[in-house]
């Protein structure tokens, strides 16, 4: 990756694929479905990566990694890494489908969502990665999204994958260190980078970081791996922000009053004890957790 | 151009979106109305240092093993890290960051690790003095302003005589403190660092009143350092009474290897660490020690854990007790003690204290020890009201007569507290401003100081005053909100190995013990390092935009502000506070 | 040209027949064009395959609606299917049973034949009681009944299409060609 | 050698004799004898290739962009709904200029369901950038999707090779199957112009502003042209090596024609029946099958088209509002034309309605009597049924 790019100021998906390639290697060749890195990696005739990248439509990450798979295997190369490079439109929407069936077949790449928890390409869309209270253009004012985010990581652990993992931009050593793993596993590996965005969720661009830790911190993006579909390690336990801590620096969210924070904090706890349990640890009480 | 079917060539070279060529083409540079850049700024801990004492930096060549680095670091400000390694009253670690978040770092432990460290390795310092100014300085008392000042005007390039009544240079330190406190071996290294750099010490050699007027021949000025050794009265009867000493006398007979040992009961009147000190030797020598003191035990001057270990050691202590009046009883004394209460705030912020009615109580001790305070011996070691050209500093006072040389006073009578590191900070203040007036005159002098000012709290920096690179940091003291405290896990406090209990009253051996240098570095690691920058790489990692490039210089990286878009990230990431976003400046 | 039709149930060999018989045709220098009702096959269900033949090349690429023969695997299709419909006079309706079936179907114009090629397939091991393998049996008994194509044609279409039990197939094709009774035969 | 071969099974052996590298594929009525085969051979070792059986036609197609983009020939079949499917892949082959060959199966589009012979699924797909080539044999499947991969490789786009549901995919009859050294010798390996190659990384398919798209849009314009010679060309390759030719237009009896029916697909083999029998009674009639229909080939269509007195042409497809789709292109390559024959546009077999002798013979009956054509499409062998439904 090299310097001229044009994410966003602060933008986090950029410090994923600083980190990601850091860890993985130019021996790769990327898959990117349309998403934010798309304008990120550089217009004809740039390009601000220099591993072989591949643009594709935008549902099918995990086709056309298949088919750039296929084609290594059948010129005998083991050694390059099949990456698809997607959003979280591309993954948990759009390229859902696609995804499934090639983790299915259990194909051999890495898949990674990096995750800015709406269609930010296109202007702050609503997906179903966006949070529970988000605003978004698509879900303005009292419209705000009343759904849950969808659990993108436990729907690819259904597929009993080797690997699947989260990680942030904010714990650049776990994230390099999953990374690191995946590489060296067979078949297919999922990671899910928490990547924030400062232009759609309304923050100034120097807490791009911060805020990112805060959702590690407030348990509502833990840091956690499962392999085979089975083994789950929890990678990091929280040091203990309030969810209502991390929501307020956001703009996203500045609507919602303390009866939905506490009522999106018993979702966070939920669903915390929900992972607890999967690792086999015990549960927790209280707000803090 | 006109597409004929069946007479098209393939064309030769595909037109196909596909790029071989980086984006570094692009100079995203022109994005950015903020800018961020390195800009190291000030620890609490260095302000609240009397001597300034650059703690942030001291940490983090700690950190890295570089003890001998740490202990120039600290040589420059502060010429008695093994003395003020152990009984500094160390008001760094109140103020220090890391206490808001898990506990203080023991920055006082560090301090005399290094130097028993340097000591144990028979170290040099590789502090360069500046050119000799053809200036010979005359010093008065070989205490710790006295031999801090010759220190420092060593460093600014003065021949220095000192001149010792006593027959061994040190004063208070090697008379006044207990070995169990200061064991002469630490001290000892220190003087003779200093006797060594260059300092001409002359011991028995006491200096009259009219040295002052004679000295003019031979020096260029005279540094008066003779500290505060007579104790004041207590305005009661009988304390004139056979059996009744002086605290510091006794810590001076105890220190020579004296002092008789005897079995009974004495009683310390006064609540400083001279009053603790003497009720510790006290019960080392097997008497039975009880401080009184007329306020409470959280009112005491003397620090609190040396009270704490004093109390563990069996010394009792008598709160909220003023003595009226000491009488004869038999081979003994009898003390009359008002019970006291307290009373209203005082101006000071300290609460007083009023008689309770009449409550009054006896006690028959063997032996009294007065350990209340001390003033300057002689009305000349302080400086003469209306003397000519009389510059009041913080820590020091200048003088110069019509026809005269100029005199510096520093030391405990000039001094806000009596400790050692103000001791330093007086001698350092006075060295520089000495300087100054030598250099470039009287009026000078404030600004001078003031450039040389570490923080709001008047604390004076050598290396600043040198030209260092100190000087290039903000003078705005990093606050607890400050630090990305994100970067930071929990960790305990190192624990002071000591001697057992048991072991501490039966000899005078150092209570402290040695700390590993394992145990060193990691306590060193828990230091922010506040407004430091201690490449961490924090900025270089976190750049959304490759903008900080690793380049081989001092601080190992650069901002390349062709790329860097001023998101703030490395600002923000940096955990403790050695950079700034500001206002693009317009070129 | 020839058009023949076959009948059938869906999982009974009925459009493998058609092909089969293809092969035979086509070694025996005809060519031949075969292909099924194009429809949803299920099983069980009223199936039909179609064959053309001809000693020249065959342009026509339509459904077949006048057959000039016809075969039904199985005779309940009777009840279902009017298997004669469209079917030009004097044609061969083939079909497998003991013996030849009762009823109003039957008219003059069409010439009956009969072959148990259920229980040929039974006797050669091929198949199940309720899913025996027809297609050779019912092979065998056309080659008899039309005089073509030659036994040797239908042996070796046999050889070089059915992927097993290739003697047993080629004997239930031998006996059904012995064992089919009809008229004129 | 000659084989009773079925349709879907013609595309398969052109497929394993042209050692395609990857294949990938989703089930459908009626390609799916296509896949079956192939996913045998893939699984014996028939064919060194990788299979990758996708769980969608869009995946599918996608799976071919992956592959063709690292140097593989890569090979597809689909029909219909799974071709409407692919759609937008199908831009983006050819704007990524891949040489993907795809074997499409012609069915009706739902609703309501149909399986059944229908063009109007791959005509749809006309500005897609791919080149198409419409069969009429058993035999012209096999070969014609040996020629797409040469015609594809050489011009860097994808090519469909077009057959109709059942009437050809599903019919057995003889089909010569060449042997691997004939094949090797007229179908070289492939040499890619685009791969993906760690050791020489670029960028592809990215962002192309308005400065660059139009050139890009431009070239396959030209290269699109180009291939029609480039066709003609492996042709005669192809004529040398096997001993036979289609041509991008295939004339029957035309050449003293005063009709002439433009056909397409299985409609194609029917008609020749028909003219043959029709010249038996004196009827001066011919048919011009059109194989190739992207890129459109004008110059022959005007050729072969211009001395008639009348032209009907048969679609087995139609366009909403406009037509039929091949009657449309006929008319526009003969509007250029000083003196052009008047063209009659037929819409029948829609939805594998069967195109009898006897429809044919209705054609030419309405060909005779009428002067000059409607704008309208004929509509043959439509039933009595009411149009508009009850009042509400």
């Amino acid at each position: 990756m090299v310097s001229g790019h044009v994410g966003c100021a602060g933008c986090g998906a950029a410090i994923a694929m600083r980190f990601f390639l850091q860890a993985l290697g130019n021996q790769a060749i990327m898959v990117m479905p349309a998403c934010c890195w798309s304008i990120i990696a550089g217009s004809y005739p740039m390009s601000s990566l220099r591993i072989p990248l591949i643009h594709t439509a935008f549902e099918t990450g995990g086709a056309v990694a298949s088919g750039v798979r296929a084609a290594l295997d059948m010129k005998g190369d083991t050694q390059t890494t099949v990456v698809t490079w997607a959003g979280d439109g591309g993954t948990f929407d759009i390229g859902f489908q696609a995804l499934s069936g090639a983790v299915e077949r259990n194909e051999d790449f890495i898949y990674v969502c990096y995750d800015n928890e709406a269609y930010m390409n296109t202007g702050v869309q609503r997906s179903s990665s966006t949070p529970y209270g988000a605003w978004t253009t698509t879900t303005p004012g009292r419209e705000w999204k009343r759904m849950r985010k969808k659990n993108i990581v436990e729907a690819l652990v259904a597929h009993r994958i080797p690997y699947a993992a989260t990680a942030s931009i904010a714990y650049p050593q776990d994230l390099m260190a999953k990374v690191a793993k995946a590489k060296a596993i067979k078949g297919s590996r999922f990671l899910h980078i928490f990547a924030s965005c400062p232009t759609g969720w309304r923050i100034p661009s120097e807490l791009s970081v911060k805020i990112a830790r805060m959702a590690v911190q407030t348990n509502i993006f833990p840091l956690y791996e499962v392999e085979n579909g089975v083994k789950y390690t929890i990678n990091l336990s929280p040091k203990g922000y309030l969810v209502r801590e991390y929501f307020k620096l956001q703009g996203r969210f500045k609507h919602l009053s303390d009866q939905d924070l506490s009522e999106i904090q018993n979702m966070v706890n939920e669903d915390w004890n929900l992972l607890l349990r999967k690792a086999g640890l015990p549960q927790v009480q209280g707000e803090h957790m | 151009m006109k597409a004929k079917n069946n007479s098209i060539r393939l064309p030769e070279r595909l037109l196909i979106s596909r790029s071989y060529t980086t984006s570094e083409s692009n100079k995203t540079g022109s994005w950015r109305y903020l800018m961020p850049r390195y800009y190291e700024k000030t620890a609490p801990c260095s302000v609240a240092c009397p001597a300034a004492e650059d703690i942030g930096r001291i940490q983090m060549l700690n950190t890295q093993g570089f003890f001998k680095e740490a202990w120039d670091t600290i040589l420059v400000e502060n010429p008695f890290p093994a003395v003020c390694g152990r009984i500094c009253f160390h008001p760094c670690e109140k103020v220090c960051n890391r206490g808001r978040f898990d506990e203080a770092v023991s920055i006082r432990a560090l301090e005399r690790f290094v130097a028993d460290t340097a000591q144990r390795y028979k170290l040099t310092s590789g502090i360069e003095p500046m050119a000799f100014t053809g200036k010979r300085i005359a010093v008065v008392g070989a205490g710790p302003a006295g031999l801090a000042a010759a220190h420092f005007l060593h460093l600014l390039g003065y021949d220095c005589h000192v001149f010792e009544a006593l027959p061994e240079p040190g004063g208070i330190l090697r008379w006044g403190l207990p070995r169990y406190r200061l064991p002469l071996a630490a001290l000892q290294p220190e003087i003779e660092r200093i006797r060594n750099s260059g300092v001409s010490i002359y011991c028995g050699q006491a200096v009259g009143r009219d040295f002052l007027h004679s000295a003019g021949e031979t020096y260029g000025a005279v540094f008066m350092a003779c500290g505060a050794q007579r104790m004041p009265l207590l305005r009661i009867p009988g304390e004139d009474l056979p059996g009744i000493s002086e605290g510091l006398a006794f810590l001076c007979s105890v220190a020579q290897g004296g002092g008789p040992g005897f079995q009974g009961t004495a009683a310390v009147i006064g609540g400083g660490n001279t009053a603790v000190d003497v009720a510790r030797c006290l019960r080392r020598l097997g008497a039975r020690a009880m401080i009184i003191y007329r306020r409470r035990r959280e009112d005491m001057p003397a620090f609190a854990e040396e009270i704490e270990l004093a109390l563990l050691e069996g010394v009792e202590l008598l709160e909220l007790y003023a003595p009226i009046r000491i009488e004869k009883e038999g081979n003994g004394l009898r003390l009359t003690l008002q019970q006291m209460k307290i009373g209203a705030m005082g101006a000071d912020g300290r609460m007083r204290v009023v008689p309770d009615e009449n409550r009054i109580r006896e006690l028959t001790v063997d032996q009294v020890f007065k350990a209340i305070g001390f003033e300057a011996a002689e009305p000349w070691h302080v400086p003469e009201a209306g003397a000519v050209s009389h510059l009041k500093l913080r820590q020091a006072v200048l003088t110069q007569g019509a026809n005269s040389v100029p005199v510096v006073y520093c030391g405990d009578p000039v001094t806000e507290i009596q400790s050692v590191v103000h001791a330093v900070a007086s001698a350092k203040e006075g060295a520089m401003a000495l300087h100054v007036l030598l250099t470039g005159g009287t009026a000078a002098v404030a600004e001078t100081l003031a450039a040389a000012a570490v923080g709001p709290g008047g604390s004076l920096s050598m290396e600043a005053f040198l030209k260092g690179e100190r000087l290039n940091r903000s003078s705005h003291v990093v606050a607890y909100e400050e630090i990305n405290i994100d970067h930071f896990q929990y960790a305990p406090r190192m624990i002071q190995p000591r001697l057992l209990q048991a072991e501490r009253v039966a000899s005078f051996a150092e209570i402290d013990l040695k700390i590993s240098a394992g145990m060193a570095i990691r306590e060193a690691e828990r230091c922010f390092n506040c407004g430091l920058c201690n490449q961490c790489d924090n900025c270089r990692l976190f750049c959304p935009d490759l903008a900080v490039r690793q380049e081989d210089s001092k601080r190992g990286r650069r901002i390349d502000y062709d790329y860097c878009k001023g998101c703030g990230i490395c600002v923000v990431e940096c955990p403790r506070n050695a950079m700034v976003l500001e206002e693009e400046q317009d070129s | 040209m020839l058009e023949i039709r076959f009948h059938g149930r869906g999982g009974q060999g009925t459009v493998v027949a058609s092909i089969l018989l293809a092969n035979a045709f086509f070694k025996a220098g005809y060519y031949v064009q075969s292909f099924p009702l194009f429809g949803v096959e299920r099983r069980g269900a009223p199936v039909e395959a179609y064959l053309r033949l001809d000693k020249q090349e065959i342009l026509i690429r339509t459904n077949v609606y006048h057959p000039d023969h016809v075969v039904v695997m199985d005779r309940s299709i009777l009840q279902a299917v009017d298997v004669s419909k469209g079917m030009k006079k004097g044609g061969y309706i083939l079909i497998n049973a003991p013996a030849v079936p009762k009823g109003d179907h039957w008219n003059s114009a069409f010439r009956p034949a009969w072959v148990d090629a259920t229980r040929i397939a039974r006797d050669n091991g091929l198949g199940t009681r309720t899913h025996p393998i027809l297609n050779t049996a019912m092979m065998g008994a056309f080659a008899r009944v039309l005089g073509m194509p030659p036994m040797e044609a239908v042996v070796k279409a046999i050889q070089e299409e059915v992927p097993d039990q290739v003697e047993k197939n080629v004997q239930a094709a031998k006996d059904a060609y012995l064992a089919v009774e009809g008229f004129e035969i | 050698m000659k084989q009773v071969l079925e349709g879907s099974h013609a595309v398969a052996e052109a497929v394993r004799l042209a050692k395609v590298q990857v294949i990938s594929a989703y089930p459908i009525t009626p390609q799916t004898h296509i896949v079956e085969r192939l996913s045998d051979y893939c699984a014996d070792g028939t064919i060194k290739a990788r299979f990758l059986r996708v769980e969608s036609e869009h995946s599918a197609l996608a799976v071919m962009i992956g592959a063709a983009s690292t140097g593989m020939r890569t090979f597809t079949a689909t029909s219909s709904q799974g071709l409407a499917l692919m759609h937008e892949l199908l831009h983006w082959s050819s704007g990524a200029r891949l040489p993907i060959v795809m074997a499409e199966v012609n069915r009706a589009l739902a609703p309501g369901w149909n399986i059944w012979a229908d063009q109007t699924d791959s005509l749809s797909q006309r500005d897609t950038g791919w080149i198409q080539l419409y069969c009429e044999t058993g035999q012209e499947v096999l070969d014609t999707t040996l020629l797409a991969f040469r015609l594809a490789e050489a011009v860097n786009l994808p090519v469909m090779v077009v057959l109709d549901a059942f009437f050809l995919s599903h019919t057995y009859e003889p089909v010569d199957i060449p042997s691997q050294a004939q094949v090797d010798e007229f179908l070289p390996p492939i040499i890619p112009r685009i791969q993906l190659d760690p050791a020489n990384p670029c960028a592809l398919n990215q962002l192309s502003p308005p400065n660059i798209y139009m050139e890009m849009r431009y070239q396959i314009h030209l290269v699109m042209q180009a291939a029609l010679s480039e066709l003609e060309k492996f042709e005669g390759d192809f004529e040398r090596i096997f001993g036979r030719r289609y041509g991008a237009v295939e004339p029957f009896l035309c050449q003293d024609a005063e009709i002439i029916l433009v056909t397409s697909g299985t409609i194609t083999s029917t008609s020749r029946q028909f003219v043959l029998d029709q010249r038996a009674q004196g009827e001066k009639i011919g048919v011009l099958k059109v194989k190739l229909f992207r890129p459109f080939p004008v110059e022959a269509v005007r050729g072969y088209l211009k001395n008639a007195r009348k032209v009907g042409v048969i679609d087995r497809n139609f366009s909403f509002g406009a037509g039929g789709i091949f009657a449309q292109e006929v008319r526009a390559a003969l509007y250029g034309l000083a003196r052009r024959p008047p063209v009659f546009g037929f819409i029948a077999g829609l939805g594998g309605r069967d195109v009898t002798l006897e429809s044919l013979g209705e054609i030419l009956t309405r060909l005779k009597t009428l002067k000059r054509p409607d704008p309208e499409s004929i509509w043959i062998g439509l039933q009595e049924v009411q149009l508009a439904g009850p009042k509400s």
